[in-house]
């Protein structure tokens, strides 16, 4: 239905742009194996957006290319979180630490949807999340409590990024409108809550203090950095229209 | 000198020299030289290839680039291991490369200016490595010829990948052949000089073939892999940027263009178009990394101590 | 107590205080944080536009954008300029910015999503600017009033450019028509809001009236300032957001939507859309920048020095 | 001419992808005075790029915006070293000095070009370009003998631009086909190197021994940064074909 096909698109413009933010690291990154780990997660990320992307086009007669490069800014799903610039390593660590304790909470309560397609991917998804969550979980606590220069950035990185962790809890109509196909994300809150907090605590950090930027990506109102990402992403495809690749 | 007799036994035999064996100094060094240098080729080449990764112009395309330039930076790890293997530490051969007493492969020194780049690197680039590459899979040195084993394997791979993008333009629109082209008129000769200078200048050849790392001269791997893309191009019904490229039936050899070895030399010398821009990033990155690689050694150091204690 | 009924007799007069004058303290403490948050308000406000400098669709367009984000920066000179005349210097108010104890205009906090924002920012968001700060160059304070002299001569060069981006999209093609529409539609409500809470909710307003710093009310600016647009709408040929907006002949006023005081508040209490980013980027300038101020601070002893020996 | 109109777009690109580069500075400088500074730099030079592409277009009936906006990367003739990426503080000031020394003499000697608009234009471009090298000279010395740490980060800026500047001496045949409208950009070298020299002498700074990037943007061989750039610069315009703004 358009809502199932809505809610992969939800699913698939979050990965989407995510892959695309992870995926600048490859060649930049501080250390060969980590060029090699960051290219790893984008790649997966890729793989799901691929995945939701082209199940949400089934429904429209689109394909996943039609989707990525074919829409304008405001057409757009995803969470401002995702679209929030690499930063330092740091930065970039704690926002896939934070997306992906979301993802692997998500994907796993979705194991349960009652939309197949939606579960089969999540089966897939959720594995290799969970690689990921421990990845960035490993890296924030040695961060963390590496040197004073890297618990500094650290903190720097969570308070850039706080502002923009309250709309990954918010419910739309959609949600309640797809019922067991979909899961309400204000109920994943709690469990995201006390992952995050845990780690954080290991890694010596503490839950920045400020409040939730109004966020409302899920409708097409983006961070201002969205425009750009897809000013590059999509420039070549645009140059040819109808073309293969 | 009895090690001496042995190593000469073992390489005269076809036999590997492993890591604990005696081996001559200038054997070891220039092997530390070769593998090292390869190593950096890998990474260095990452460069050309993630430029364009955030524009790929489709979702398969880029996942596979992104998996490709991946796989580089894999080989760029087995290969610092095997060099390793040498005695010299990767932070050192790391050192050798930001500093720039170390080379690669001067083809990285090339712009990739279009997307259809992409492929000709595929396919002329890797297709040259893997020509110049299969031969060290029997390389004397056996942590080498080892990890070339598993780096040829993957760089086929990838050769297709490049030829398919190819064929994929060439099929397109008029502009999408054009870029392919484009990409193809310019990476011919950096790709022919991938070989090396002419057998007849190219004074370390001997020796390294005597210890049997190399196994074919120069000129005689150009000559193959002239050979095998004069008819792949046909393929893609594209052409070589060499109009009398023809195989002299007496000579019972490949007659191309006079190649520019001083162009050659030149970017060997650092002063290729993008010299300056790959070393730079190279450093940038390492500048940028210090602090989080410094934090994951006090971290390991920590830890250690808490282990202990 | 001399000094006070001097300033009483000043103000009385709507003479100007000037720097050397004696004030009371609320005065002086008053006067520092509005006209530092005034300087914040353009320091910060350059972020929206600068943020479509580079994508600007025409070289016009840009230059004209480039300048006016430039006039920003120089407004904010001045008004550090005449709030450092009161005492606080410059690095302790921007201290007070990065920190998060001062304010700015809370308007800035919205995004610059489209390109049409450049004319609803230069319409709405200069235009509410200007009716606010028009009364503020008789403000009792000299260095005040004079700098918003020269800051509303520029602003309202500005708001007419504003319109005028929004005048050519609007009679041009249906989705630059929309872009116009849109931004219009999202800028209405909060630069409403600018004026601030209703005059029944403005608890310092009155003290501020006293002392001729402020002229008239929040909902006698807010007045004037809808009556303007609701007229040059037409002109657009576009709509405000407000279906019932009307001018009630009886009680002689406008009479808008209610305006969102709930999401205001929200808003200066630092959780807008793009507050965390706004301040964000004033950190990292001022984070990146540093080795640059230090190391100017060192030249510039250095010349000392060498000028005293 | 034909000629005429390929020189004035060879300056008006050398500008344009300049001020381009200049802009993203505002509002992110490491002091207010410098967001006005560099914004007046910028604006200046993108007031030449205007001029010299408003110029070229009349010999091709197009106007300064169809260059700037529906010109492929191979038709842009800019100079690699105004592509360079704008670094830190300290990379934008030396690639200033570098351009703003070369555009002084250059304008300079053409304000006797035969071509009358070209030396119109140059006439009021060579005040401007005067305080461009003036302030990035006041920079350049002022960070040289600033601290160990300015000092280090010019070092280090020269050292990334250098290879660039030799670009910027190669005559094309285009210069000699046009005598006296053009200069032969050879015949700047010595000026220019006795110019940098004198303020690098004056900063503490050496003249780097590393050899000169074969580089052609003359004839459309960019680095690979200028597609990112116009990727940028064109994703509006490009957007919305036939528009006025």
């Amino acid at each position: 239905s358009d809502e199932v096909a809505q809610y992969a698109l939800h699913l698939g413009d979050d990965a989407l742009i995510l892959a695309q933010r992870l995926s600048h690291w490859i060649s930049r990154a501080p250390e060969i194996e980590e060029d090699i780990a960051l290219g790893n997660i984008a790649l997966d990320v890729l793989g799901h957006a691929r995945s939701f992307l082209t199940y949400a086009g089934l429904a429209w007669d689109k394909s996943e290319d039609d989707l990525a490069y074919w829409r304008e800014e405001e057409d757009f799903t995803s969470l401002q979180i995702v679209e929030q610039p690499n930063g330092h390593f740091g930065v970039t660590i704690m926002r896939q630490l934070i997306i992906s304790i979301y993802q692997h909470l998500l994907y796993s309560k979705l194991l349960e949807s009652t939309d197949e397609t939606i579960a089969a991917i999540c089966a897939k998804a959720v594995k290799e999340v969970d690689y990921h969550r421990d990845h960035s979980a490993a890296w924030t606590i040695r961060l963390g409590q590496g040197t004073e220069e890297s618990a500094a950035k650290m903190r720097h990185a969570l308070e850039v990024l706080w502002p923009y962790t309250g709309e990954m809890f918010q419910d739309e109509e959609l949600h309640r409108t797809l019922g067991d196909v979909a899961v309400l994300p204000s109920t994943l809150r709690e469990a995201w809550e006390k992952e995050i907090t845990d780690v954080l605590a290991e890694a010596g950090l503490e839950i920045p203090k400020s409040g939730m930027a109004m966020a409302h990506g899920r409708v097409g109102e983006h961070s201002e950095h969205l425009g750009f990402i897809l000013a590059e992403m999509q420039v070549l495809a645009r140059k040819h229209p109808g073309a293969s690749w | 000198q009895q090690s001496q007799s042995r190593f000469d036994a073992l390489i005269g035999d076809d036999s590997r020299i492993e890591p604990r064996d005696w081996m001559p100094e200038p054997y070891r060094k220039t092997l530390t030289r070769q593998i090292s240098q390869h190593a950096h080729s890998e990474i260095i080449g990452m460069q050309p290839e993630a430029n364009w990764i955030t524009r790929a112009p489709s979702l398969k395309r880029k996942s596979i680039l992104m998996a490709k330039v991946q796989d580089e930076a894999g080989h760029g790890l087995y290969l610092y291991s095997a060099a390793e293997t040498l005695g010299t530490e990767r932070d050192e051969l790391n050192d050798q490369l930001l500093t720039g007493r170390a080379k690669y492969s001067s083809i990285f020194n090339y712009t990739a200016r279009n997307w259809a780049d992409m492929g000709a690197i595929g396919w002329l680039v890797d297709g040259a490595a893997i020509a110049n590459q299969v031969p060290l899979c029997r390389a004397s040195y056996g942590p080498y010829g080892r990890a070339m084993v598993r780096v040829c394997k993957e760089e086929s791979f990838h050769q297709r990948q490049g030829f398919e993008i190819l064929l994929s333009l060439s099929r397109g629109t008029e502009k999408q052949k054009q870029m392919a082209q484009d990409a193809i008129n310019r990476f011919y000769e950096p790709s022919l000089m991938m070989f090396g200078p002419p057998d007849d200048q190219s004074p370390n050849s001997a020796q390294s073939m005597a210890w049997k790392i190399k196994r074919f001269s120069n000129d005689e791997l150009r000559q193959r892999f002239v050979g095998m893309i004069a008819e792949q191009v046909k393929v893609l019904g594209l052409t070589l940027p060499d109009e009398n490229l023809h195989f002299d039936e007496e000579k019972k050899q490949w007659i191309h263009k006079d190649l520019n070895w001083d162009e050659f030399m030149n970017v060997i010398k650092g002063n290729g178009p993008a010299n300056a821009q790959r070393l730079e990033r190279r450093r940038e990155a390492h500048r940028e990394g210090a602090w989080v690689r410094e934090a994951a050694t006090a971290y390991a150091a920590k830890q250690e101590q808490s282990e202990v204690a």
